[in-house]
């Protein structure tokens, strides 16, 4: 009996660490701080330790290496997607600086919930194993879990609390169930270990390998909010603390987005054909689904929510193609998609106030005559993710489209440009409000804060940025995906 | 009887409680009756991990779920004064007997699906390094112990952030204003 | 001016420097706004000048190119370049936004500021897309197109501005989208064939496409270049979006942005697709001439002035598309020539409209009636306007519609009998129309006190006319400038297409012998 | 006779706890109760995991399972908070009375 | 001279300018008297050009000189030039002679009319473009000319436009010119590309004239049917007559001059100018003759039944201009231009002398409200009396020389026939009939005009009356150019013209006609002695001697009898007092079936169909998005079944369809 001490390779796991430790202190904060000021101070210690994560995350570029006992890789794809996690989390932590002081939320704690979840989102992404990616998944999701529950007295938010995790939990045992059969028929755990079993033709495809896989799909389909299992996306999306949506709808999207293509890019890559297949289904019903359905939605929160289920549709497109012009789109298109809805989630936040959240599409009626520059980087925003150019959103389309046509796959590409027409309206009807139409009911100021222009300015920025000069982050997001490839 | 045969008999018995227990979990109006009939699942699941050589599971089975989870939950049942029932009108107008039945039969579809898998079972995996003899002659616990404070490590390090973000989660829930 | 100076560039930066310029202005001094937004689109249309006297006229190719690497990984340059087509329509683009700029002088009150940005993103986007020679930066620039467009109806438009704004937005993005993809699949099969994968318009034009792909290519190119023109049944969207939208925003629409679709077909869809082309000609010939008959008998329904010209302009630009798919050196020249009519003329007539509705803000022709007697000077310009649109010798129309005529009668003498009829509808919606407005008795009380034109006004339609006329009787100094590109296009496309006429004419050969 | 239980036997049986439970998540209408389902299908799941690491030798399987019950537990101790709390806020646990979210 | 031709058009051009320019700041008679100025000098540029004409050889009389190139694309090349040749010349000076004593007489009309300046920089214009359309060295040219001239006559009859009738009148006008402008620019187009097609691209005149024989007949007979429907249009030929009459509502001198005695005489011109084409077509010049003297002959007899003294006069010119048409179309290209001349003389004043009639009648010009001017106004009578008769063919006044080689020609050339001199010589005989009905209405009998308009009626200023008399004197001696060889003339002008038409020898005609006509060439040859000429000049002038006596007879010596008439033919009255309601079948045919159709189209494919189409779609995609927002029951239960079904279809697909 040999027991395998790991390595202590905490020098790869620097940016964790950090994390960890911010969280603990912002715990420590909210536990033995005095009330008015630790608020704040918990709010800086989660920015400033995110800041030192993502310098330390900057360093690991380039390195591959797998750590404790293989259940743990660093490499390219790991740190781009470690990066987003802290990218959405500097954001987010930004913005909810003024929103939590006056949603009046706990606020120690939710900084450091808020932290445990990106925690959780590193390690998933980063994860070889399905345990590690397991229980990345549920540090990530527990924590969000709460997180959506926090706004006090609000039966919406506690209803999208209970939704949430009750769907959570379902989705999460199909995702087990999946990873027990293919573990039954495999033998294996580790998603490499997986991959060179299945290629080393002592393996034939078993039905029971295959509901495994088809198992996992229906997990990670839930948490990357996929037609059929997007359900829950618009009530939670919408119940939530609308830092939290913003949070929800990049960062655990994106990590989702990271683990299920490293393991469907490692462990089934054989099994391409068959799984591209019902994915070229989930992407095309999840595409039109959800921008059908936001068409119709007179609250813009939840518009976002349907669009955000759109937005997975067209990542799909990407996912269905699967060779690396595609996979690297996907994490353009990632990134692209943080910084829009990061953006538009705070103009929605900027409009609401404390257990009035205004997110009504009237209370965005004549938005441009009282505050235009709100109002521009709103339209910012929602043209970004309609796709026009010369902002990001096109570009990330552009990726995938041309993945899409490069794979001849025609007919998803057709869906895809034609959904994102349906999408434009939807989208334009904000805008159509913002700028056409006169306001309605009383005017109230705008809850402004310095804050919350950060996070915009950064944003609008960065739309900007990466849809004029791409080629730095197209050229990063292949070098991550190479790991694969 | 040897002890093989004993060791069938035992399981189809422990299954068919399972399946009946949880039958009754499922069917009971009262979530306490519920309850009751969980830990008895439970309780039978256990047996038949003893019967897999699980033994450390078992008794974590036992310890965890039907001990802590469930008298939690008992816990708050009572506590909430779940107990009167649930059947709400609301939930009556809701959806009628028939869908609900359309639903269940739908759910067995997944069943007989998932059946085919295990139907067409094969050992094809990867024969792994602990036969049940080595097993056995270390002990269960030492050997999972063994794995969790060395291979697996880092996931148990990561478990205990997890209970922590579980406890701070329960409490903020909990306190929050 | 040395050759290296990147005149292009500037001309599309200029105004996009000039929309931040605005933006930081202080939201309070109207005045100031206005006049630096004027004074900026001057400056940018004495630039375009420039572009216009050192443009060499004999040569054929691309002038004053800039290529710059983008994005060399995808083959994305920043690519741009001019030829005796596009560099008209540049300079069309500059004088009407000056246009534009003065006759929003007291039309636009509310939310001045972003109007003149989005003026000048506008033109900024224009320019762009007639200059640009990489397909995903003219994509772009094509996309960046609609925003401020859709701004401009929306904002500032009529009552239903919303649903023409919408409407205008999605239908333009209907083909678009589609265009999108035939830009991928084109750019993906040229590099699988040679192993160059660029946008690069100029190396793509060497693409050698199989028929079948081409004609799908095209369609799409063609759908999206066909709803921007419009072409007969992709047309819906144009009197709704010219009705609701501010005069600036028909002038502009109407003068540049429905040339974008012509310009598409032009530099885009017909070269890059020969053997569709080949195809497709009789198709977009007959839907042009359904477009120029059918439009004119729209317009003589309309009961509003701006529905009316809207469908006129359906029209006009079935004889431009007509003139372009005659494939002859008048047909050619005409259509591109139309262009720049159809922009001073509509243009002008939407100005002249416009300045009626700021006056008396209706649209309708039933409100008028006899305003000769209280405008006498607006008469004038009407009329000329008018004449000028329906093509009476010695206006500008006259050179462009005689030789789209000419050309088409060249191709296939029944397009040219069935595309003069219009000449004739022509005279009746627009002398008719004319006639309610202007002549007639004032019966109504309204419009008996309606001041004549101011000075700044008088201006702006005085260029307008001096443009008519100039182009009317001396269309040298145009059509000179677009000689040599124009006969260039012609060879190549002969070149081009003969492979698939010559392969048709044997194929049918072929089926006839056995 | 049989040597071992049959890790098929095990599969089934799995499979079975797991659509009972996946039923009764469905079809009850006490949040708790539904939840105690969903506990019912982890553990068809780690049946799942114990049966195949069994039939093949390895212990992976049973580390799942530990890590799975971690997991319940935690689970457990969050869900029932959120129970609380909705039942606090809407004074119900019927899932068909919490939807103030829907459209 | 030669390289001065430019000048010609170029005075009125300035005239135009100048007046446009400074019109608001100026006075009324500045502006007048600059564009009668204009005129004049246009005028006389041309007598300066006739004046070396008559000095040079017949062959040399043909200035040509190019301004600067027009347009270019390709092959073709278009200059603006000028041309000036005997036919040329003979049309600018009628231009601008008639042309100015219009202008001159307007000063006088139009004295009291707020928009005189306007008026004049509108005639200024017409003269221009007419004066474009007779020198123009290019088709194109004269098609700049030919439009022109149509939005000229568009703006001047549409001039009092607060009159609904007389924007009207001027859109109508435009309009059926623009039908007819459509033959003309299909022509120009089929001659071009014909031409081109034996590697002649060109529009210029005398190269195609050196080039004509390159054609084929059948393009020949195309092209020139193309142009002569261009012709039937701007003068106004059955079936594109219907303008003419409404073009009434423009101010006398408007009518006078345009509608008279030069556009609309456009048409003739543009043949003449072409004959080398309709030489070569004798089908297009049969149809042109039959046209020519059908239009003439019904147009007369709706002058029967008219009672507005101007719409009589425009019948009057329709028949005329069908008298022309006759000429042209029977090869008689000079008589034609003859006619044309001596027309516009007699016709100019005819106007004039309406015009002045209104003068004094403070406006009216119904026939039943006239009588009796005779004394008070002498000099409008007397100039009326002469014009009737030059109209009325009488022997030595100028339309009796014109019309009489009309219809000698229509007798004998090789493209003639007797059906037409038998037409044509009755329909002489009408016109002196309706002539002088409106002549004795207007100035004989008692006056029936209303009391107060009585005691205004008075002669019209000097400025008025000197223009009367002098296009008087012309139309006494205008004749005296062309006296027939028979009477002992050597018909001047023909010979003028001859260079022009010499190349036109007539190709025999084809067909059935072919027979016929050579028939009748033979008897005309055989009685070509004089003797036959002679016969049917004195035919024709008793027929319009019987013409006037009966005129005289119905309305001076027994003014009841027409009525009678009218009620005993009540129908035939009917139909030609309402001229055959052609007016109404092309309202019925073009103006509501235009407004059906496109009724039609905007209700069904525009908005029904593709607007249909559109919103269509979009409610669809909306009513899709209602149906699945339900699907969002917002029951959490619901959801985790629908995670079920996901997974059944998952897995069904990956696991159970590969199965079958």
């Amino acid at each position: 009996m040999v027991v395998r001490i790991p390595e202590l390779a905490f020098g790869f796991i620097i940016p964790e660490i950090i994390i960890t430790v911010s969280a603990i202190v912002a715990l420590l904060l909210a536990a033995f701080g005095k009330r008015a000021a630790t608020g704040t101070l918990a709010g800086a210690v989660a920015l400033i330790g995110t800041g030192l994560a993502m310098i330390f995350t900057f360093f690991l570029w380039d390195i591959q290496v797998n750590i404790f006992n293989n259940l743990y890789t660093i490499d390219n794809f790991g740190t781009f997607f470690k990066g987003l996690a802290l990218i959405v989390s500097l954001l987010v932590t930004l913005l909810s600086l003024r929103y939590v002081e006056r949603e009046d939320i706990v606020r120690g704690e939710y900084y450091s919930l808020l932290l445990f979840g990106v925690l959780g989102m590193m390690i998933m992404v980063s994860s070889t194993h399905f345990i590690t990616i397991f229980i990345g998944l549920e540090v990530m999701s527990i924590a969000v879990y709460v997180l959506c529950g926090l706004l006090s007295d609000n039966a919406r938010s506690a209803e999208a609390s209970l939704k949430y995790f009750l769907l959570g939990a379902f989705a999460t045992a199909f995702l087990l169930y999946g990873m027990a059969l293919v573990y039954a028929t495999t033998g294996a755990l580790d998603i490499r270990d997986i991959a060179g079993h299945v290629a080393s033709r002592k393996f034939y495809l078993t039905p029971m390998f295959m509901i495994g896989m088809a198992l996992l799909i229906v997990g990670f389909g839930f948490k990357t909010a996929s037609v059929p299992f997007h359900m829950w996306t618009p009530d939670v999306y919408q119940g939530a603390p609308t830092s939290i949506t913003a949070y929800m709808a990049t960062g655990i999207k994106a990590a989702a987005f990271g683990a299920f293509l490293r393991v469907f890019y490692t462990a089934f890559l054989p099994f391409q054909a068959e799984w591209s297949s019902i994915l070229w289904l989930i992407a095309v019903a999840t595409m039109t689904l959800g921008n059908i359905t936001a068409l119709v939605q007179d609250d813009v929160k939840r518009m976002l929510a349907y669009s955000s289920i759109a937005h997975a549709g067209y990542i799909l497109i990407a996912f269905v193609i699967g060779d690396p012009f595609a996979s690297s789109s996907i994490l353009y298109y990632c990134l692209v998609y943080t910084f829009m809805n990061v953006g538009a989630f705070t103009v929605v936040i900027i409009l609401g106030q404390k257990d009035q959240e205004n997110t009504g599409i009237e209370s965005y009626a004549g938005l441009a005559g009282r505050h235009p520059l709100v109002a521009l980087a709103m339209t910012i925003f929602l043209l970004s993710l309609a796709g026009m150019p010369p902002l990001a959103g096109f570009m990330g389309k552009f990726y995938v489209l041309s993945a899409a046509v490069k794979a001849k796959y025609y007919w998803l590409a057709v869906f895809g440009v034609l959904n994102s027409v349906v999408a434009a309206y939807y989208y334009l009807r904000v805008v159509m409000a913002m700028y056409f139409r006169e306001p309605s009911g009383d005017l109230r100021r705008p809850d402004f804060s310095p804050a919350y222009s950060i996070v915009i300015a950064v944003s609008v920025w960065a739309l900007f940025h990466m849809g004029l000069f791409p080629r730095d982050f197209l050229l990063i997001a292949r070098k991550s995906i190479s790991v694969f490839m | 009887m040897d002890i093989a045969s004993f060791k069938v008999i035992v399981f189809i018995i422990a299954a068919l409680v399972a399946v009946a227990t949880s039958v009754l979990m499922v069917t009971r109006k009262n979530p306490v009756h519920s309850a009751l009939w969980m830990i008895v699942t439970f309780f039978a699941v256990a047996v038949i991990y003893l019967l897999l050589n699980a033994q450390f599971i078992a008794v974590a089975q036992v310890m965890v779920y039907a001990g802590a989870i469930m008298m939690l939950i008992l816990f708050v049942i009572m506590l909430v004064h779940m107990e009167r029932g649930e059947e709400g009108e609301a939930g009556k107008a809701r959806r009628s007997a028939k869908t609900r039945i359309a639903w269940a039969l739908l759910t067995i579809v997944l069943f007989v699906e998932v059946l085919f898998g295990a139907l067409f079972f094969r050992m094809t995996g990867r024969i792994g390094a602990y036969p049940a003899e080595m097993v056995n002659k270390v002990g269960n616990v030492k050997t999972i112990g063994s794995l969790l404070y060395g291979q697996y490590l880092f996931p148990f390090e990561i478990a205990s952030i997890l209970l922590l973000v579980g406890i701070v989660g329960a409490v903020v829930i909990v306190k929050r204003k | 001016m040395n050759q290296t100076f990147p005149l292009l560039s500037a001309l599309i930066i200029f105004p996009l420097a000039g929309a931040l310029l605005v933006m930081l202005l202080p939201r309070r001094n109207a005045f100031l706004i206005k006049v630096s937004a004027l004074i900026w689109t001057l400056v940018e249309f004495a630039l375009s000048l420039q572009l216009f006297f050192t443009f060499a006229e004999n040569d054929a190719g691309m002038q004053f190119v800039e290529q710059r690497a983008w994005f060399p990984e995808l083959g994305i340059d920043y690519f741009l370049g001019t030829d005796g087509i596009s560099m008209l329509l540049v300079m069309l683009t500059t004088l009407i936004t000056v246009l534009c700029i003065l006759c929003s002088w007291k039309a636009i009150e509310d939310k001045m500021k972003e109007y003149y940005v989005s003026f000048l993103v506008l033109e900024t986007a224009m320019i762009g897309a007639l200059c640009a020679l990489d397909l995903v930066l003219f994509y772009i620039f094509w996309e960046l197109m609609l925003v401020p467009m859709y701004l401009l109806i929306g904002v500032w438009g009529g009552p239903r501005r919303i649903y023409a704004a919408i409407k205008f937005f999605l239908f333009t993005m209907v083909g678009s989208v589609l265009m999108l993809l035939a830009i991928l699949a084109l750019y993906f099969h040229y590099g699988g064939a040679t192993g160059i994968y660029t946008f690069s318009l100029i190396e793509l034009y060497k693409a050698d496409i199989p028929a079948i792909k081409q004609y799908w290519l095209f369609a799409a190119f063609a759908l999206s270049f066909a709803i921007k023109v419009p072409m007969f049944p992709f047309h819906t969207w144009l009197p709704d979006a010219h009705t609701e939208a501010p005069t600036a925003g028909s002038v502009i629409l109407a003068a540049v942005l429905l040339k974008m679709g012509v310009y598409g077909f032009l530099r885009f869809a017909i070269p890059l697709f020969p053997a569709a082309v080949v195809a497709a000609t009789p198709l977009i010939s007959w839907l042009a001439i359904i477009g120029i008959i059918y439009g004119a008998v729209m317009c003589i329904m309309q009961t509003d002035l701006k529905r009316l010209i809207a469908y006129s302009s359906v029209s006009h630009l079935g004889y431009v598309m007509l003139g372009i798919f005659a494939f002859n050196m008048q047909g050619l020249e005409g259509g591109i020539y139309q262009m720049l009519n159809h922009g001073i003329s509509t243009g002008g007539l939407f100005l002249i409209v416009g300045m009626i509705y700021e006056r008396r803000h209706t649209r309708m022709i039933a409100d008028f009636g006899g305003l000769s007697k209280v405008m006498p000077k607006l008469a004038v310009f009407f009329m000329i306007v008018t004449l000028s649109s329906i093509a009476l010798p010695g206006t500008n129309g006259f050179v462009g519609e005689f030789l789209i005529l000419l050309g088409a009668f060249k191709s296939n003498m029944l397009y040219g009998v069935l595309a003069a009829s219009g000449v004739i509808l022509g005279a009746v919606y627009m002398l008719w129309m004319f006639q309610r407005v202007m002549f007639g008795k004032i019966t109504k009380e309204e419009n008996r006190g309606l001041p004549d034109l101011s000075k700044r006004e008088a201006a702006i339609l005085v260029v307008v006319v001096a443009f008519v006329f100039l182009m009317g009787l001396y269309p040298g100094a145009f059509l000179k400038k677009m000689d040599a590109s124009a006969a260039g296009y012609l060879k190549v496309m002969q070149a081009k297409t003969a492979v698939y006429t010559a392969a048709g004419a044997d194929a049918a050969r072929l089926t006839a012998a056995k | 006779m049989l040597q071992e239980i049959p890790a098929g036997f095990c599969f089934v049986l799995s499979g079975v706890l797991f659509t009972i439970g996946a039923i009764g998540a469905i079809l009850r209408r006490n949040v708790i109760v539904v939840f105690m389902c969903i506990e019912l299908m982890l553990n068809a799941v780690n049946l799942v995991f114990i049966a195949a690491a069994k039939a093949l030798s390895s212990m992976d399987g049973s580390v799942f399972v530990f890590f799975i019950m971690t997991v319940a537990a935690v689970e457990a101790a969050v869900g029932l908070a959120i129970f609380v709390m909705v039942f606090r806020l809407q004074n119900t646990v019927n899932p068909y009375e919490i939807n103030l979210l829907k459209g | 001279m030669a390289d001065h031709i430019w000048l010609i058009p170029f005075f009125p051009a300035l005239g135009f300018i100048v007046n446009s320019a400074l019109g608001r700041r100026t006075s009324k008679s500045f502006v007048s008297w600059v564009a009668c100025l204009a005129i004049f000098l246009s005028f006389l540029v041309a007598a300066a050009v006739l004046w070396e004409f008559l000095k040079l050889p017949a062959e040399a009389r043909v200035f040509e000189r190019i301004v600067y190139n027009w347009i270019a694309s390709g092959e073709l090349s278009v200059n603006i030039g000028f041309r000036l040749d005997a036919l040329s010349v003979i049309m600018c000076l009628v231009v601008t002679g008639v042309g100015f004593l219009i202008h001159v007489y307007s000063v006088g009309y139009m004295h009291d009319d707020p928009g005189v300046k306007r008026f004049f920089i509108y005639l200024n214009l017409f003269v221009f473009m007419m004066l474009l359309l007779v020198t123009g060295n290019n088709l194109l040219l004269m098609f700049v000319g030919w439009e022109g001239v149509g939005l000229c006559s568009y703006l001047l009859i549409g001039f009092w436009y607060e009159k609904d009738s007389a924007s009207d009148a001027g859109k109508k006008a435009f309009i059926v010119n623009r039908v007819g402008d459509f033959g003309f620019l299909i022509g120009i187009f089929f001659l071009f590309i014909s031409l081109g097609a034996q590697g002649v691209w060109t529009l210029n005149f005398s190269e195609i004239g050196e080039n004509a024989h390159l054609l084929s007949g059948g393009a020949a007979t195309i092209i020139t049917l193309l142009f002569f429907v261009g012709a039937v249009g701007k003068s106004a030929q059955i079936p594109l007559h219907v303008w003419l009459p409404d073009a009434m509502e423009g101010p006398t001198p408007v009518s006078s001059l345009i509608h008279a005695a030069t556009m609309v005489t456009a048409g003739v011109y543009m043949i003449a100018r072409l004959n080398f084409l309709y030489s070569m077509a004798p089908d297009t010049m049969l149809i042109v003759a039959i046209i020519g003297v059908l239009t003439a002959f019904f147009a007369a007899s709706i002058g029967f039944a008219q009672y507005d003294i101007k719409k009589i006069l425009a019948y009057s010119t329709i028949s005329q201009l069908g008298f022309m048409f006759v000429a042209v179309g029977v090869g008689a290209y000079a008589a034609g231009i003859f006619h044309l001349m001596t027309h516009a003389f007699f016709k100019g004043l005819l106007f004039l002398g309406a015009g002045s009639v209104m003068h004094a009648m403070s406006g009216e010009l119904d026939l039943r409200n006239m009588g009796g001017l005779r004394k008070k106004t002498p000099v409008t009578y007397w100039t009326f009396f002469i014009a009737c008769l030059a109209i009325a063919g009488i022997p030595g006044f100028s339309g009796f020389f014109s019309k009489d080689e009309i219809l000698w020609r229509a007798f004998s050339s090789a493209q003639g026939h007797p059906l037409i001199w038998l037409l044509a010589a009755v329909t002489a005989g009408m016109t002196a009939f309706y002539m002088f009905r409106l002549f004795f209405g207007t100035f004989h009998g008692e006056s029936r005009a209303a009391e107060e308009v009585k005691h205004h009626i008075h002669e019209s200023p000097r400025v008025m009356t000197i223009p009367l008399m002098i296009l008087a004197f012309l139309s006494l001696v205008g004749g005296y150019v062309g006296i027939p060889h028979i009477l002992g003339g050597d018909n001047a002008i023909e010979k003028f013209l001859a260079p022009v038409f010499g190349a036109a020898a007539p190709v025999a005609a084809t067909g059935n006609f072919e027979i016929i006509s050579a028939a009748w060439a033979s008897a005309g040859d055989a009685g070509h002695d004089g003797s036959l000429e002679l016969a049917l000049m004195v035919a024709s002038v008793l027929i319009a001697l019987a013409g006037i006596a009966v005129a005289y007879v119905l309305y001076v010596k027994n003014p009841g009898l027409p009525g009678r008439f009218a009620a005993r033919f009540a129908r035939l009255y009917h139909w030609v007092h309402n001229k055959y309601f052609v007016d109404e079948l092309y309202d019925f045919l073009f103006v509501r079936g235009i407004l059906k159709a496109g009724a039609f189209l905007l209700k069904v494919v525009d908005e029904w169909i593709i607007e249909g189409l559109v919103n269509g779609t979009a409610d669809w995609a909306r009513r899709a998005g209602d149906r699945l927002r339900q699907v969002e029951t917002g029951y959490v239960q619901e959801y985790a079944f629908g995670i079920i079904v996901g997974a059944v279809i998952v897995v069904g697909y990956l696991v159970v369809l590969p199965m079958f």
